[in-house]
C-alpha cells in the first residue's frame, strides 16, 4: 500500500515566534497511501509543523518538496488548490452558517452557470455525513447551536468533502467518543487505501498503534526520529517525547468518601437534562460518560447556572439552592472548567496571568483594586505546576500551543480552589505527561475534599479516575457503576443501548425522501 | 384651525406683532426705541484703514451663506480697504458656532460678522468679543441685542408673514387651505415666521385654514417626500403649501410639479431666484419672497465699516450702505435691508443667486 | 521550543522602556500631538498661550465628560450611539423642569443627572437583559430621545437661568475653567478604575469574549448595566456643563455628538471590536482634536480643511501603529 | 438528536414540507413585511388616502435611494466592516453627476461616472480597510470628514440649477412605474440573487462569520472585502444618481444624517452588525418600513412633538419583534 516515495517532503523547517523557536530544522514526509503519526508535548512544535504545510505560516528556513516540486505555499488557498485539506486543532467553523455551508465553504458545488447549487450541495453534504455514519445532524442546522462533538464532526465532514492527496488530522478525536473514533479510522482507512497520505496527530497513543504505519516524535520543535510503527512500543515513544517513562497514567489514589456536597433531584432542563438525579460526595471522583450529544456538558451547563434548570432540586451542603448565574455558582462553591476553551474556558486575546486571576479577581484584590503582586504570584504558581511552556505570563494565550491553552483553564479553575470542580473533558488535548499530572492534581484535590464531577469521553480516563461512573444517553442518567464493578463494555454499552439504530433508519428515511422532495 | 397649528408661538415667548391687512402700509414703524446694543470695549481706531473682518454663517457649505458671501466679498471689493473671510461649522450647530468664534476672537480680528443659530447662546461669546475691543454686527438671524452693535435685519418677521400670507391667499382665495414645510422647530428665524404668519393670518384671513407643519431639515429629498405626503394626505384639501426655507421651497413646487398638480396646487415661499425659475418659468410657482442676500452681506459690510470709521454710531437712524443708499434703523439697534422682496414671472430672470 | 530567547526585557533598560512606549498608540498620539503643537505655534503665536488653551478646555469639557464612559462601552465591544440625544434630553428635562413646573434648579439639576441615567439604563436593560445588540438599541433610542426632547420641550428653548447657574459653564475656579475640574476629577477616576480595579479588567474581558467572562463568573451584564448607565449620567453631566456654557436650553442640542465622541475613542486607540482601549489614549484624543480645530482656525485654515485634516489624521495615527506594531513583531526575532 | 418523530415517512415529508413554509415565515423579511401590511392596513383604515396607489408611490421613490444605499450597506456590514462615509459620499457623487450635466457632458456618461467614480471612492476606503488593517469604522469616520470636508471646499455650497433637459433619470417612469422603485426591486434581486449564489457572495458572509476559518478555507478575506467595499461604492453610485435626479436642483451638500438613515434600514433589516448573518432583501424592506412609518404619522396626524419619541418606539418594536422571534427558533431548533 506504500509506494515508497515520498509525496511531500519537508526538509529542515525553522520557524521562530517572538521569543520562541518553534521549530528547528525539523525535516518529515508522508508518502501516498500511509498514515504518518506525529507525535509530541504540549508545545512541541505539531500544530506549527502542519501550519506550514498547510499554508498558514511560511517557514523562516528550509523547503517543502510536494510530489517532485519545490514548493512554497504562500496561502491556505495555495496548499488546498494543490490538495492539501486540513482539519485544524482549533475549530474553525462558521457559527451562523447552516452545517451543509460549512462543509462546502469554498468549494461549493455548481450549477451550469457556474452559480452555487444549493441542492446539491445539501445532498453532498448528506452524503457526507452518512459516510461518517452520521444521521443525527441536520444539514440546515446553524453550527452555532451544535455541540462541540458536533462540531468536530462537521469539521472532519468539511476537510473530507475535498478531494485530497494529503489529509492533516490536527488531534480529530479530542472532542469524539468511541465510536466516532471507529468510524474515522474506517474512513481514514480507506482514504489510505485510495493513496491518500495521511499527516496524523493525537495525543492518544493507542489510537496511533492502530491507525499509523509510521511515526515522527517532535521535541522542543526538534525531531527526535522517524520509526515504523511495529517497530515500536507505548513506552518508546512516551520516552522519545517526554524523555522519561510515565509509570501510571491514572495515579488515582483512594480517598475518603465522606459527606454529600453536592446533590441534584430530577433536574430538568429540556431537551437536554430531563430528570437527573445525582449525588457527588466530598473526596468523590464522579465520571461521567455518555456518547457526543448527550447531554454531559448541558448538565454541567445547568449546574454552573448558565443554563439555569428550569425544574428540580439542587442542594450545596445539604441547603437547597437556586442558581442562575456562574456568579452563583461560583459564591456556592462550584466551579466549571468549561469543554471548548477558545470561546467559554479563555480569554484568548489575554495574557496567562490575566487568565488565571479571572475566575478567583475578587479574591486577589482588596476590596476592588487588583493586588498585581499577589496576582503575579498566582500565575507563576500555576505555570511552574502545570509546566504550562510559555515564554512568560504575559504570554498571550492565544499564542500558546493548543494543550498549554487546556492547561491555563485548569489553571485558572484549580486557583479558586472550589468545593465542587466540574470539569468537561478536561485533558483534552493535553499530553501523556502532563495528563499524568493532571490526574495526579485531581486526585490530590479529591482526597482533600474536593468533590469532583469529571466528564470525559475517553473511557480509559473514565475508569482509571472516577470513584463513581454514571452513563448518561439523551438527556438522562441510565446507568450508574462503582469503581472496579464495571467493565469497558458494561460502560459502552450502556451509552450506546436503546433505539439508535432504529432510529437512524428513520432518520436515513426522512433525510432522503426530504432531498427527493427538495 | 388644527390642534398643532394652535400651538405655534415662536418657540420662544416674545409677543408677535401682526401688520395690518391689505396694502395699506399701516404697519409703518413703530415709534423710535432708544438704542439697545452693545458696545465695542475701547476699540483700535481704525477709522479708514484696512480692516480685517471674519464672518461666521449658521453654517458653510449651503447655497444661501454662499450667497451672503458673495455679498460681503462685493462689498470689500467696492470699499477697498476691508478684508473679509468667511468660515464656520458645516452643520447649524450652536455649539461648533461658538467654538468658531471663539477661534477667531483669540485670532484677533477688527469685527465679527454672524448669523446666529441660537440668539442666546452665542450672546456670552459676542460679548467677549465685544470686552476685547472687536465689534460685531449680525446678519440674517439676530443675537440677545447687546451682545452686538447692530443687527442687519433683511426683513421684519411680521413683514415676511405678511408677505408670505398675502401671496398665498392671493393664489388660493381667502378660505383656502394650506400647509407648511420647514426646516425644523427649533430653528428660531422660521420658527418667528411661521408664529407671524398665524397671527396675521388670524386677524386678516380667519377663513383660511392652516392644515398641518411639518419638518424637512435642511434635506431637499426630505423636503420634497415631505411635500407629497402633504399633497397625498390632503387631497384636493391641499391648495396651497409654503416652503420656509430656501430648501423646502423648490422641493415642494417639484412635488407638485411631478404630482401633476401645477395650478391645483399652489407654492409660495422663501426661496433663491436660481433655484426657483424652472417652476417659476412653467407657472407652476407664481411668487417666491425672498430679500436679496447678496445684498444682505452686502449690507453687513458697510454697516461694519460705517460703525469702525465711527460714522454710525448708537443714535444713529440711518446708515448708507453703497448701491443700496441709506438704510434705516429700526428697533433700536436694528439696520432695515427693506421689504421683502416679491419675485415672479416678470423679474426672477433679473436676478442671479 | 521553549528555548525562550533570552529576555532582555528583565532588565528594563530605559531605552527599550522608552521605544515600547514610543511604540505604543498613546506615544504615537503623544507625538503626533507635540509636533502639531509645535507646528501650530511657529505659525500663529495665539496659539500657544494659557488662555488660548484653557479656553479650548472649556469647549472640549462636554466631549470630553462623554467620551470617557464611552470609552469604556467600546472596551467591552458595545456602542452607544444615543449620548448626544440624551443630552439633548437631559438639557430639556432640565430647562423645562426648572421653567415650566417651576422646580428649584438644584432640584431640576439633580433631576437632569437622574434622566441621563435612567435613560443609559434603558440602553443597558434592553441590552443586557432582552440582548437587543447595542448599536441597534442605541440607534433606536438616538431617535427615541431626541423625540423625548422635541416633545417634553414642544421645541421650545428655555432661557434665562440665574447667574449663578452660568458659574459652571462660564466661570473660573483658580483661574481655570470650572468644567474642567469636573473633566479633570471624571478622567482621574476612570483612569484608575479602568487600570487597576476588578471593574476594569471585566471590561477588557467582556470586550475581548463575552461568553468566556460569563463562564468565568465575572457579572457580565451588571457591569454592562452600569456601563451604559454611567454613559448617561455623563451626558446627563454634560448637558448641565453645556446648558450653563450656553446659557440655553434647546432640543437639538448634542446632535452629531455621538461621532465626534466616537473620532476622539476610536483615535486614543480603543478598538471598535472590543478588548484594548485606556483613557490616557481617549483623553489624548479628544485633546488632538479640539488642539486641532483650534490650531488651524488660527492659522487661517478654513472649516472645511480643518474636517479633512482631521479625518487624515485619525486614519493615519491608527496607520502608524499599525506599521509600528508590524514591525516590532518582524523586528524581535530576529534580535 | 434523533428523535422518536422520524419514524413514519409520510408525516415527516409533510412537515418538511410545513416546516419550509414557516421557516419562510419565520424569517426576518417576514417580520418586516408583516409590520409593513399592518401598518398599511391600520393606516389605510384611518385614512384611506394613505393606500391609495399614489400615496406608495411617493412612499417608494422617495425612499428608493435610501433602499439603494442600504443593499451596498449590509453588503458591507455582514462582511464584518461598516461604512460611515456613504452620507458623504452620495454628497460627492450627486454634485460630480450634476456638475457634469451642467457642463455638458453626455448625459449618460453623467450617470455612469458617479457610479465608476463611487465604486473608486469605495475602493480605496476598502483598500485602506483589507490591506492596511484598519478597522473600518476609523476608515469611514475619516473619510466622512474627508468627502464632507473636500465637497464644501470645492462647491462652498452653491447648488447646481439649470441642469440639462432629460437629465432627470429618476423622474422617467417606464411603464407607468417610476424607474427608481424598478431600480430598487430589479437591484434588490439581483443582489440576494448574487449573494446566494455566487462565491463572492458567500464567501462575505464566510468573511463576517469567522475571518479565520475563511482564511484557512482558502478565501482572501482582503480581495473579499475589496470587493465588497468596490461593489457597495458602486450602490453608492446609483444611489447617488437617483438621489441627484429627483429633483430638478442639486443641493450639492452633504444631506444630513443620511448615514445613520441608511445604517438604520440594514440593521433593522436583519443584518447583524457583528457580520455574518442578514440579507438585503430585509434591508429593502426595511427601507420601506422606515420611509412608511415616517410617512403614516403624518397622516395619523401624530402631534409634529412627539412625531419623532413615535418613530423611535416603531423602530425599536420591530426590533423587538425580531428578537423574540430567534428567541423562539432557537427553542424550537434544539428541540
Ligand atoms: N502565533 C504564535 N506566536 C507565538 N508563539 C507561537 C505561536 N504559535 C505557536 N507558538 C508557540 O510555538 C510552540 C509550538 O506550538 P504548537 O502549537 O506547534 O505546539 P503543538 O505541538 O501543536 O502542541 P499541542 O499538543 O499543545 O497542540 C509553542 O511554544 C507555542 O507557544
Ligand atoms: N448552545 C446550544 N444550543 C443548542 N443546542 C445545543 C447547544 N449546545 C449543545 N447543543 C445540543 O445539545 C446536545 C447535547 O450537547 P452536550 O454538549 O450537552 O452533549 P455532550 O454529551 O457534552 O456531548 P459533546 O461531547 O458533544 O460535548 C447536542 O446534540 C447539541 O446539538
Ligand atoms: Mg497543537
Ligand atoms: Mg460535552
Amino acid at each position: 500500500m506504500t509506494d515508497g516515495r515520498a509525496l511531500l517532503e519537508l526538509s529542515n523547517i525553522v520557524k521562530r515566534f517572538p521569543g520562541v523557536l518553534a521549530l528547528d530544522r525539523v525535516s518529515f514526509d508522508v508518502r501516498a497511501g500511509e498514515v504518518h503519526a506525529l507525535l509530541g508535548e504540549n508545545g512541541a512544535g505539531k500544530s506549527t509543523l502542519i501550519k506550514i504545510i498547510s499554508g498558514v505560516y511560511q517557514p523562516d528556513e528550509g523547503h517543502i518538496n510536494f510530489s517532485g516540486n519545490t514548493v512554497r505555499f504562500n496561502t491556505p488557498a495555495a496548499a488546498q488548490n494543490n490538495g492539501i485539506a486540513t482539519i485544524y486543532q482549533e475549530l474553525l467553523l462558521y457559527p451562523e452558517l447552516s452545517v451543509a455551508e460549512n462543509i462546502f465553504m469554498g468549494h461549493a458545488p455548481k450549477t451550469r452557470f457556474g452559480t452555487i447549487d444549493w441542492r446539491a450541495m445539501r445532498s453532498l453534504a448528506r452524503e457526507q455525513l452518512a459516510s461518517l455514519d452520521i444521521y443525527d445532524l441536520d444539514v440546515n442546522q446553524q453550527v452555532g447551536s451544535l455541540s462541540v462533538g458536533n462540531r468536530q464532526r462537521v469539521e472532519i465532514a468539511k476537510a473530507l468533502s475535498q478531494d485530497a492527496r494529503v489529509l492533516i488530522m490536527d488531534e480529530p478525536t479530542a472532542a469524539l467518543t468511541g465510536a466516532d473514533v471507529e468510524r474515522l479510522f474506517r474512513i481514514v482507512r480507506l482514504l489510505r487505501e485510495r493513496g491518500v497520505g495521511v499527516i496524523y496527530i493525537s495525543h492518544r497513543l493507542e489510537e496511533i498503534f492502530e491507525l499509523a504505519d509510521r511515526v515522527t516524535v517532535l521535541r522542543d520543535g526538534a525531531c527526535v526520529g522517524t520509526s515504523q510503527v511495529i517497530d515500536t512500543t507505548e513506552d518508546d515513544l512516551i520516552n522519545r517525547m517526554v524523555g522519561r517513562t510515565i509509570e501510571d497514567l491514572y495515579p488515582k489514589q483512594l480517598s475518603r468518601i465522606g459527606e454529600p456536597v453536592l446533590e441534584i433531584e430530577s433536574l430538568s432542563r429540556p431537551p437536554l437534562t430531563r430528570n437527573v438525579s445525582l449525588t457527588l460526595r466530598r473526596g468523590e471522583i464522579l465520571g461521567l460518560a455518555g456518547l457526543v450529544g448527550s447531554g454531559r456538558s448541558e448538565l454541567a451547563q445547568t449546574l454552573f447556572g448558565i443554563t439555569p434548570a428550569q425544574s428540580g432540586c439542587i442542594k450545596v451542603n445539604g441547603v437547597e439552592c437556586l442558581i442562575d448565574s456562574p456568579a452563583a455558582a461560583i459564591k456556592l462553591g462550584i466551579a466549571y472548567v468549561p469543554e471548548d476553551r477558545s470561546t467559554q474556558g479563555l480569554i484568548k486575546p489575554m495574557s496567562i496571568r490575566e487568565n488565571i486571576s479571572m475566575a478567583v479577581l475578587k479574591e486577589i484584590s482588596n476590596g476592588n483594586l487588583i493586588n498585581h503582586l499577589a496576582e503575579r504570584e498566582l500565575a507563576q504558581k500555576n505555570i511552574n505546576q502545570f509546566r504550562i511552556r510559555t515564554s512568560g505570563m504575559e504570554q498571550k494565550v492565544e499564542k500558546l500551543s493548543g494543550g498549554n491553552q487546556q492547561k491555563v483553564v485548569l489553571g485558572k479553575w484549580m486557583a479558586s480552589a472550589p468545593d465542587v470542580l466540574i470539569m468537561d473533558e478536561p485533558t483534552r488535548g493535553i499530553d501523556v505527561g502532563a495528563k499524568a499530572e493532571i490526574h495526579r492534581t485531581m486526585s490530590e484535590l479529591a482526597c482533600r475534599g474536593m468533590a469532583v464531577l469529571m466528564i470525559s469521553s475517553e473511557l480509559p480516563e473514565i475508569m482509571g479516575m472516577s470513584d463513581t461512573i454514571a452513563v448518561m444517553r439523551e438527556g438522562r442518567l441510565v446507568a450508574s457503576f462503582t469503581r472496579g464493578d464495571a467493565t469497558q463494555e458494561q460502560i459502552a454499552a450502556a451509552m450506546m443501548s436503546g433505539s439508535r439504530s432504529e432510529s437512524d433508519e428513520g432518520l436515513v428515511d426522512s433525510n432522503s425522501t426530504k432531498g427527493a422532495a427538495a | 384651525q388644527t390642534s398643532h397649528a394652535a400651538r405655534w408661538d415662536g418657540a420662544d415667548d416674545l409677543p408677535v406683532s401682526p401688520l395690518a391687512c391689505g396694502d395699506e402700509e399701516g404697519g409703518a414703524m413703530a415709534a423710535a426705541m432708544p438704542y439697545d446694543g452693545g458696545m465695542a470695549m475701547n476699540p483700535p481706531d481704525k477709522a479708514g484703514e484696512e480692516i480685517t473682518l471674519v464672518d461666521v454663517p449658521k453654517l458653510i457649505g449651503i447655497g444661501y451663506f454662499a450667497a451672503t458671501t458673495e455679498g460681503m466679498r462685493q462689498a470689500a471689493e467696492e470699499l477697498g480697504n476691508v478684508k473679509v473671510k468667511t468660515d464656520g461649522p458645516t452643520e447649524a450647530n450652536i455649539d461648533d458656532q461658538i467654538t468658531f468664534l471663539d477661534n477667531f476672537i483669540t485670532q484677533g480680528v477688527d469685527g465679527l460678522l454672524f448669523a446666529a443659530n441660537d440668539p442666546v447662546a452665542i450672546a456670552p461669546v459676542l460679548r467677549t468679543a465685544l470686552k476685547k475691543g472687536v465689534h460685531v454686527v449680525g446678519y440674517d438671524a439676530n443675537s440677545e441685542p447687546d451682545a452686538r452693535e447692530w443687527f442687519v435685519n433683511q426683513a421684519e418677521f411680521n413683514g415676511i408673514a405678511k408677505s408670505m400670507v398675502d401671496s398665498i391667499v392671493a393664489e388660493i382665495g381667502e378660505d383656502g387651505k394650506f400647509a407648511i414645510v420647514t426646516s425644523t422647530f427649533t430653528t428660531p428665524n422660521q420658527a418667528r415666521w411661521i408664529a407671524e404668519m398665524q397671527a396675521y393670518q388670524e386677524k386678516c384671513f380667519p377663513n383660511a385654514e392652516w392644515l398641518e407643519t411639518v419638518e424637512a431639515q435642511e434635506d431637499n429629498i426630505l423636503s420634497f417626500n415631505q411635500a407629497n405626503t402633504l399633497i397625498n394626505k390632503y387631497g384636493e384639501d391641499l391648495q396651497g403649501l409654503l416652503g420656509m426655507t430656501s430648501v423646502a421651497t423648490p422641493a415642494s413646487a417639484e412635488a407638485v410639479t411631478q404630482a401633476g398638480l401645477c395650478g391645483e396646487v399652489a407654492v409660495v415661499g422663501l426661496a433663491t431666484p436660481n433655484a426657483m425659475k424652472p417652476y417659476v418659468a412653467s407657472d407652476c410657482v407664481k411668487s417666491v419672497v425672498l430679500w436679496n442676500p447678496v445684498d444682505l452681506g452686502y449690507a453687513a459690510v458697510h454697516v461694519m465699516r460705517a460703525v469702525v470709521d465711527g460714522k454710525f454710531a448708537p443714535g444713529a437712524t440711518e446708515v448708507s450702505a453703497g448701491r443700496l443708499g441709506t438704510l434705516s434703523v429700526v428697533n433700536g439697534s436694528e439696520v432695515l435691508l427693506g421689504a421683502p422682496y416679491v419675485f415672479n414671472k416678470d423679474n426672477i430672470n433679473d436676478f442671479d443667486f | 521550543m521553549s528555548r525562550v530567547a533570552p529576555t532582555v526585557s528583565r532588565m528594563p533598560s530605559v531605552l527599550s522602556t522608552a521605544r515600547r512606549l514610543a511604540l505604543s498608540h498613546e506615544g504615537v498620539l503623544l507625538i503626533i500631538l507635540m509636533v502639531s503643537l509645535l507646528v501650530l505655534a511657529t505659525q500663529t503665536d495665539r496659539f500657544l498661550t494659557t488662555d488660548n488653551l484653557l479656553n479650548q478646555c472649556r469647549l472640549m469639557a462636554e466631549v470630553g465628560l462623554v467620551a470617557l464612559p464611552m470609552t469604556y462601552i467600546i472596551i467591552t465591544g458595545g456602542i452607544d450611539l444615543s449620548v448626544g440625544s440624551i443630552l439633548g434630553l437631559c438639557a430639556i428635562v432640565l430647562g423645562v423642569a426648572w421653567k415650566n413646573y417651576g422646580l428649584p434648579l438644584e432640584f431640576a439639576i439633580v433631576l437632569c443627572l437622574v434622566t441621563g441615567a435612567a435613560a443609559g439604563a434603558v440602553n443597558g436593560y434592553f441590552i443586557t437583559r432582552v440582548g437587543v445588540p447595542p448599536l441597534i438599541m442605541t440607534l433606536a433610542t438616538l431617535a427615541l430621545y431626541r423625540g423625548f426632547a422635541e416633545g417634553v420641550s414642544q421645541s421650545r428653548s428655555v432661557r434665562g437661568y440665574p447667574e449663578w447657574f452660568y458659574q459652571f459653564g462660564q466661570g473660573e475656579l483658580f483661574g481655570i475653567p470650572t468644567q474642567l475640574w469636573f473633566l479633570i476629577a471624571a478622567l482621574l477616576i476612570s483612569a484608575f478604575v479602568l487600570s487597576r480595579t476588578v471593574f476594569g479588567r471585566a471590561l477588557y474581558a467582556i470586550g475581548h469574549n463575552e461568553t468566556g467572562a460569563r463562564f468565568s463568573g465575572l457579572a457580565v451584564d451588571r457591569y454592562k448595566m452600569l456601563i451604559y448607565t454611567f454613559s448617561g449620567f455623563m451626558a446627563g453631566l454634560a448637558s448641565f456643563v453645556f446648558v450653563s456654557r450656553v446659557s440655553t436650553t434647546r432640543s437639538d442640542m448634542g446632535t452629531g455628538l455621538e461621532l465626534d465622541v466616537i473620532a476622539a475613542v476610536v483615535l486614543g486607540g480603543t478598538s471598535i471590536f472590543g478588548g484594548t482601549g485606556t483613557i490616557i489614549g481617549t483623553a489624548l484624543g479628544v485633546v488632538l482634536i479640539q488642539l486641532l480645530k483650534n490650531g488651524l482656525a488660527l492659522t487661517g485654515v478654513k472649516g472645511d480643511a480643518t474636517i479633512m485634516v482631521i479625518g487624515v489624521v485619525l486614519i493615519c495615527s491608527i496607520l502608524i501603529t499599525n506599521f509600528a506594531r508590524s514591525r516590532q513583531a518582524t523586528e524581535k526575532p530576529g534580535d | 438528536m434523533n428523535t422518536a418523530a422520524s419514524t413514519a415517512v409520510s408525516p415527516a415529508q409533510q412537515r418538511g414540507v410545513l416546516k419550509r413554509i414557516l421557516r419562510l415565515f419565520a424569517s426576518q423579511e417576514a417580520v418586516l413585511l408583516l409590520a409593513l401590511v399592518a401598518l398599511f392596513v391600520i393606516v389605510g383604515s384611518i385614512n384611506s388616502r394613505f393606500i391609495a396607489e399614489r400615496n406608495l408611490y411617493s412612499i417608494f421613490l422617495g425612499n428608493a435611494y435610501i433602499a439603494v444605499a442600504a443593499i451596498g450597506m449590509s453588503m458591507v456590514i455582514i462582511s464584518g466592516n461598516i461604512d460611515i462615509s456613504v452620507g458623504s459620499l452620495i454628497g460627492v457623487l450627486a454634485t460630480i453627476s450634476g456638475s457634469m450635466a451642467v457642463a455638458g457632458y453626455p448625459l449618460v456618461l453623467c450617470w455612469l461616472v458617479p457610479v465608476l467614480a463611487g465604486v473608486l471612492i469605495s475602493s480605496f476606503t476598502g483598500y485602506i480597510v483589507a490591506y492596511l488593517k484598519i478597522p473600518s469604522i476609523v476608515v469611514s469616520l475619516g473619510m466622512l470628514s474627508i468627502l464632507k470636508g473636500g465637497l464644501i471646499a470645492v462647491t462652498s455650497g452653491e447648488w447646481i440649477t439649470d441642469l440639462p433637459e432629460g437629465y432627470a433619470l429618476a423622474q422617467l417612469k417606464p411603464l407607468g412605474v417610476p424607474l427608481p422603485i424598478i431600480f430598487m426591486i430589479v437591484l434588490t434581486i439581483l443582489a440576494a440573487l448574487w449573494m446566494r449564489f455566487s462565491n463572492t457572495g458567500r464567501a462575505i458572509y464566510a468573511v463576517g462569520g469567522n475571518a479565520e476559518a475563511a482564511r484557512l478555507s482558502g478565501i482572501s478575506k482582503q480581495r473579499t472585502i475589496m470587493k465588497v467595499f468596490a461593489i457597495h461604492g458602486g450602490f453608492i453610485g446609483i444611489a447617488a444618481v437617483l438621489f441627484a435626479t429627483q429633483l430638478s436642483v442639486i443641493q450639492s451638500t452633504v444631506p444630513p444624517n443620511l448615514e445613520l438613515t441608511i445604517i438604520t434600514a440594514s440593521v433593522v433589516g436583519g443584518v447583524s452588525i457583528l457580520g455574518g448573518t442578514g440579507t438585503v432583501v430585509g434591508s429593502t424592506l426595511a427601507a420601506i418600513l422606515l420611509a412608511a412609518i415616517g410617512s403614516s404619522l403624518i397622516f395619523v396626524s401624530v402631534s409634529p412633538y412627539w412625531l419623532r419619541s413615535v418613530q423611535g418606539v416603531l423602530i425599536l418594536l420591530t426590533v423587538l419583534a425580531d428578537l423574540y422571534r430567534r428567541k423562539r427558533q432557537r427553542k424550537q431548533g434544539s428541540g
